[in-house]
């Protein structure tokens, strides 16, 4: 790519979205760290937690007994990058029998309908 | 148009691969630019030279770097994920580099159209 | 939007999950193992229907063939695409969604 | 026959088929994000219930608390083990087998 | 292993349990591969087709579209290998709308509650 | 008891090599033992010496590695699925070996039980 290629001047809308739980796989980790690099561009950066993905917003998570990280702090830390618009899907929570009270961070839960507008209006999206 | 690719899991054990290089491939047919490819999360695995399959079966390391040296795709594996899978220089098939994941947040600015493909 | 599904709709919930999400006036493409879902003998074949008035439906040929269903009949209104018309309808819709 | 379950009942069909299948007797343990499937909350609840006089239930403490879920209800009967639980139903049943 | 522990005499039940479908991920493939070479054994040795792993057996499988090897043909090769029990779910066929007639080779097509007393008896069960 | 293991996933990706390794020292610390573990699929990723994941996560190849040399572990790699996914010779990590599917047999044979880790 030439570098006169990049406009510093676009803005566009990217959506991450995360459907997946956290530990079983690498996926919610490796996507919380484009989630973070994103904030360096100065894009208009959303997050979405649906299906399975509500789960890595649950409070409580203790990780030694599996040897693995604990990456759920790093969730209160997004604020501090600018990335303010976490989305959770009402339904989403409701089938798994959470509440906002049992995350972690807070978040703006979206009926299925009201998500599905904003996800329409995204520029990128990015899934994993 | 101008189309960036995102590729999420290693060759052979997920259509992902195939499925990106396919695109690419049909991408550039119909005179479309194909800007990047990103090799992300297991996706770093395409970039292993190492990988010998069956000679009746397709080797899709080759082809991404053959498609990286007939059309200048640029072929970013991202360098975390790659380090902690043991994808590093010496292994490197010809084509690919590796970069930071802002090489991917930057193709979804500068391209037209990000495309996904993972498990 | 053009969204892809890549998962037999019998083995994960994605297709379900875009047909929940999918806005209206996207197109969804079944890819990989998603073409299950393109089934008219599949369970999804119902849930594709409630949709069909707002949203347009693809199966990609090639992975139809692969697995053997190029003879099956498809759920009424799925339209059959080859790589480049994967790509023509990248370039259509002004984003990609993969469900993964 | 001890089995094991390792995906959430909500993203695939592995708790489903192993429920269909699983024969009297049998013992079933969830592990990594399998245990979602022993959330009382949970949407797989019901299904587990039907079985509870055939088969027995096993959650890995591990896992559960990794997720957030050492507080949560989970499904009446299931009993929580560690790794070295793990190792004692597959030394006493007298194959596994893996629900993937 | 010492080499006085390999007893030639023992016979135990193995069964490899199919339950993905083929091309979408290489779990059928290399599964394939462990049963042929499990034939080297001598054995009893049990192929389950379960789930999505039924349609590993539809008839008309033409991959050069997507540039992988159409591997169904091996699946007729078993006999010859004397792998001879092949289990197909009854269940897991009718809801995908599949028939016997649909199938490349022969199978013994099985009600849940059959098979589920045929798995039972295993010695080694072998997925992926 | 003697356990055989089978590991069908790569590390990091999935839990599948955490749980089977979690399960290899737990049985070995209940005085079981395990006679080999056999990485097929993406699991012979398992074997790359290469990886390096940050320095304050577990590295799976390493763990491995002390288990086999500590506890008498026979780590075998499958020949097949490692050349096609590029783990030969040259990236081995210690205590692994190649060879071929026939050990994943010989495994379920001789040993009292095979326990299964995937995806």
């Amino acid at each position: 790519m030439e570098e006169d290629d990049f406009n510093p001047e676009v803005v566009k809308r990217f959506m991450f979205v995360n459907r997946k739980a956290p530990y079983g796989t690498v996926y919610a980790l490796e996507s919380l760290e484009t989630v973070l690099i994103s904030a360096a561009f100065d894009q208009d950066v959303s997050v979405v937690f649906a299906d399975d993905g509500v789960f890595q917003l649950k409070k409580g998570q203790d990780t030694p007994g599996i040897n693995m990280k604990n990456f759920s702090p790093t969730f209160r830390a997004l604020d501090g990058y600018d990335v303010e618009k976490l989305y959770v899907e009402k339904e989403s929570l409701e089938a798994r029998g959470l509440t906002e009270d049992d995350l972690l961070v807070d978040v703006e839960v979206l009926s299925s309908k009201e998500l599905s507008k904003i996800m329409a209006a995204q520029d990128v999206v990015i899934s994993n | 148009m101008k189309f960036g690719i995102l590729v999420n899991e290693g060759p052979f054990t997920h259509q992902a691969s195939d499925s990106a290089y396919q695109f690419a491939k049909a991408a550039i047919a119909k005179g479309h630019e194909v800007m990047r490819v990103f090799f992300y999360h297991d996706g770093v695995n395409n970039a292993n030279k190492l990988a010998e399959p069956p000679t009746d079966d397709r080797n899709l390391v080759k082809l991404w770097s053959e498609l990286a040296a007939e059309h200048n795709v640029d072929l970013v594996v991202c360098v975390a994920a790659a380090l902690r899978r043991g994808i590093k220089d010496d292994v490197l098939a010809p084509g690919f580099r590796i970069s930071g994941l802002g090489q991917l947040i930057e193709a979804g600015i500068v391209g037209d159209r990000l495309v996904t493909f993972g498990d | 939007m053009l969204h892809t599904v890549n998962k037999s709709p019998l083995e994960r919930n994605t297709l379900e999950s875009c047909l929940r999400l999918a806005a209206k006036g996207s197109a969804i493409l079944l890819i990989e193992d998603g073409v299950y879902g393109a089934l008219a003998a599949g369970q999804a074949a119902k849930e594709i229907g409630k949709r069909k008035a707002d949203l347009k439906f693809y199966a990609l040929g090639p992975d139809l063939a692969a697995r053997g269903l190029s003879e099956s009949p498809l759920v009424d209104g799925i339209e059959i695409v080859d790589y480049e018309g994967f790509v023509d309808l990248a370039a259509e819709y002004e984003a990609h969604q993969a469900w993964l």
